[in-house]
């Protein structure tokens, strides 16, 4: 599989056809008035059959506690769950199942390196370094770290087309008091796809662990943690076509070998006393209690699903609609969009409508069934940059198709009619 | 597709179109500031208080329809009320003023104005109708 | 709701019948064979159709990220979540919704305690109270924090019959260093249900914070947070018929208003700039990045599944299968029964076979379709105060009924045949 | 009702009953003690090693009718071979030995005499069949 950045060719994908794709996503059959047209994907994606398909065969069929049981359907949970961890594993390249960590989320994933990593590694008069286009996610775990520890955090900057400026980026890791850099692969409010492979030489050159998140890229384009040459990359299951409440950790063996554990209690741990106990190994070292079994089930079927799409496919289809979407949108009066150019985004579109505020564009839409997000997408600093207190975002996956574009442009201009 | 058509009855989009005692006060006796930040609505409430009564009410502030013709609505009922009369209103009494029913995030917008009023007479920080919401079983 | 306790009398609950009730649950329907005989409920409890179908009508009809959209099915799904926290608040006569913040499981509850709480709130040469019985969740968060923070952990004891000791417990207070004291409700190894109202009255007239771990009292007894008059209390939502990836902490609002967060980003924070945030209002404080919303629904329909039958009719038949199986397992020769006699103790049973280990008696319940835990059920400590290094458990729920037990019986008969 | 049949065949049960060089030894060259505490399940193996060749072996411990059938049945495969061979040895060799399919936990007892073996030989803290797993796509 071919990591694909900014600058590298894309390959031919075989394409596949989003209205059959369509119809494998129960929500998508489900008949409403208006017809739900869905542009909130970056928010979270929709799910088709197949992952609640299995989620239903764990729990009709084999659900039970894993790790422990001595019985059939306990060993088949187990099993099961170990799959999709190993699933995941080759999804991202990784060097083995060990390296993942299964966690709620992106966030959990993003706080679990801050609280274990950060806590064990970082002293006063270190520094993080991150960029001012984070998810709030990838920004406050940092934040309350450096304030426990004062450890400086540091930007890259944004520029005003939205894409990151990495000329200052040699100043700021000069020191070498840069310990941990920080940085999201496409951002969930520009859909900017970040030259991170780039960051991550002179980061790791620099003497830096290199965290990326990686919440927007995995569930569209394939994300190689191996070519990336990241040390630790946070993803998670809803925005990739899996059910909610499971995301997952990857990092370098040698650094979660040497890291303590964050959450105690359950499978992670080897021996317990009443008074101390001895940790286990990878990856369940980081597992503490009963996990989203059937979550990780489900995310393994997500997977199974999104690789018989091919993940390069995906990407061009995302790709595909947003030209299609800057091209209609641009017919709308008085719409602004941010973000790069077509050739450095993947398929998440953020625009201002005049000065009618996204909350009164959202409702508009909305009553056309068109499902937009409007707010600052959890990523107030990057709008402050950008001089707009919120803004509309349409977002895209494999089920999107070209008429929801042009539902979303006719709502737009019945907007402007309300509000003009 | 009525939605719009009720969420935007006229009423509201007049009192955006047209806000009604916006602007500040030369010497206000009670000021203040509230936003929601999850939104980027921001509302400044200043009162001139005499005798427990409301003699006049400006508000300045920022944000989407409902949370700038809530503050304008909001405005015109407690001019001349007093301050007991202003703690008596309810979320309910907001959402008629308002005449729409709301989802969650816009009943914030909805409930900022009142919320801020609440807020700079009575120290009231919660939301207007979470005291009511609570108390158990 | 009245709070059931081990001296209170036990209220006359309404039957149900658990014949009817294990047909509404899919797993019970599958055809097998040998049939399933589900005894691991103290693992994690099956699921009904309610909760399944609520889960797939989320996924099928309104999936969406909650909190912020401005559409249709992002306001269903934002009410169905926060409808479910309202339920747990009232299922727990908790004072407020905002007194319930989902975690993945009671472990993340418990841990979250100790992380924020905790670390807010103790200092070198503070105690910690736990007990001998406890569960490794409610064990290993507090020895991470003791160990990092030089805080003393003292247990009260546990009887040779799986009872708490409470007579040390005054000389265990008095000197007044202790300022926590967590303690299980209902032990997951031997049913024993603890006299957890006294052991508050006696930790808060000491001027400590108390914890419950009440992962396996809230899915089978009445469980009501102010007639305990604990300051915490930790539920997880599998063992309660819910879904995996789901659980809760309660907790006084005064002590949650005045916590730090725990993880960071996402839905607790009301407002980020670059280097400083301001946190979000209660619950949200402590819910970081997309929460388990499918879950949380899920949850909701386990409540109400619970509700329909009574919580005191559960407990009432969780201690008649109890009571049978006690009787029954006398019968088995070389057998030794762990824990306290069936007035104190609730619907889990652990024991010894002669000297064949735990796991070979398993294997061969297995081959009878019997599935029970064998180990020490993340209780070490426990098992080495009894002297024990491992045990077999049975556990009930609401769909178990006493051709199980009968099962069970013969497949022990069975086993003593083949190592005898 | 074949599982248990299967799962403790003869074999098993026999060993487990009548365990082979079950002991400990006056000077061993190579001692090494693991556990599965997961299970309670403990072992401790003693070599005697010469021009790189077990002379002896004897081993304690208890545990379950796997774990311990599977340190009787390793001790007799062991006496006489190799080092060289011991390190050849894989979680294959030991399941075949054992006869039987095993679920993931207690793959784990039958492994837990071989994960003894290699880590006092070669300080190898896998446990066996780990190594083969991994390594990428
Ligand atoms: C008493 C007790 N405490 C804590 C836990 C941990 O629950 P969970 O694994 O859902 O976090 C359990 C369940 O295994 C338990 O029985
Ligand atoms: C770039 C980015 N980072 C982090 C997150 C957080 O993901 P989650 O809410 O699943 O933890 C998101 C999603 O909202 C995101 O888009």
């Amino acid at each position: 599989m071919a990591q694909w950045t900014a600058t590298a060719a894309l390959p031919q994908p075989r394409p596949f056809d989003p209205r059959a794709v369509r119809q494998q996503f129960p929500i998508f059959r489900a008949r409403r008035e208006p017809p739900l047209v869905y542009l909130d994907s970056a928010a979270t994606s929709q799910k088709p059959d197949a992952v609640l398909e299995a989620m239903n065969e764990y729990y009709s069929l084999y659900n039970a506690n894993i790790h422990r049981g001595i019985y059939r359907i306990a060993e088949q949970a187990t099993a099961a769950y170990e799959d999709a961890r190993a699933h995941l594993a080759r999804f991202l390249n990784a060097g083995s199942p060990r390296e993942v960590i299964f966690t709620r989320n992106s966030t959990e994933a993003l706080n679990l390196i801050a609280y274990s990593w950060g806590r064990a590694n970082l002293r006063a008069g270190d520094a993080i370094l991150l960029t001012e286009m984070e998810h709030h996610s990838n920004l406050v775990p940092w934040q309350i770290l450096a304030a426990e520890r004062q450890v400086e955090l540091r930007f890259i900057p944004m520029t005003p087309e939205g894409e990151l400026d990495l000329e200052p980026l040699p100043r700021l890791l000069g020191d070498g008091r840069v310990k941990l850099v920080s940085v999201v692969h496409v951002s969930n409010v520009l859909g900017t796809v970040n030259p991170v492979a780039e960051i991550v030489s002179a980061a790791r050159a620099a003497g830096a662990v290199v965290v990326v998140d990686a919440s927007q890229s995995v569930p569209h384009l394939p994300v190689d943690v191996r070519a990336l040459g990241c040390d630790f990359l946070a993803c998670t299951g809803h925005k990739m076509l899996g059910p909610t409440g499971i995301g997952a950790l990857w990092g370098r063996r040698e650094l979660l070998e040497a890291m303590p554990p964050f959450l105690g209690g359950g499978e992670m741990i080897r021996e317990v006393k009443l008074t101390e106990s001895k940790w286990n190994e990878l990856p369940w070292k980081f597992e503490a209690g009963t996990m989203a079994i059937a979550e990780a089930v489900g995310l393994g079927a997500a997977l199974l699903y999104l690789e018989g799409l091919g993940m390069d496919a995906v990407f061009a289809h995302d790709r595909e609609l947003a030209a299609y979407a800057l091209g209609r949108l641009r017919e709308v009066p008085d719409l602004r969009l941010l973000g790069p150019p077509l050739e450095r985004r993947g398929g998440v579109i953020a625009f201002e409508l005049g000065d009618i505020h996204p909350h009164d564009v959202a409702t508009v839409l909305d009553s056309h069934g068109v499902a937009v997000r409007a707010g600052h997408h959890c990523a107030m600093p990057l709008h402050r940059k950008l001089g707009v207190v919120a803004s509309v975002r349409a977002s895209f996956h494999c089920y999107s198709v070209p008429e929801e574009v042009d539902a979303l442009v006719e709502g737009l201009h019945h907007a402007r009619s309300v509000f003009g | 597709m009525g939605g719009w058509n009720e969420l935007y009855r006229e009423n509201i989009l007049d009192h955006y179109k047209h806000p009604r005692n916006r602007g500040t006060l030369e010497q206000p006796d009670i000021t203040y500031e509230d936003a929601n930040p999850l939104c980027g609505d921001e509302l400044r409430m200043e009162l001139r208080v005499k005798d427990g009564r409301i003699e006049q009410v400006r508000w300045t502030g920022h944000g989407c329809s409902i949370s700038q013709a809530a503050a304008s609505m909001l405005s015109e009922r407690i001019e001349g009320r007093t301050l007991d009369e202003v703690k008596q209103l309810s979320r309910d009494d907001m959402l008629e003023m308002l005449g729409i029913e709301l989802g969650p995030v816009r009943l914030k917008c909805a409930l900022l104005a009142l919320k801020t009023l609440k807020a700079g007479v009575y120290g009231i920080t919660q939301w207007p109708g979470e005291e009511e919401e609570e108390g158990g079983s």
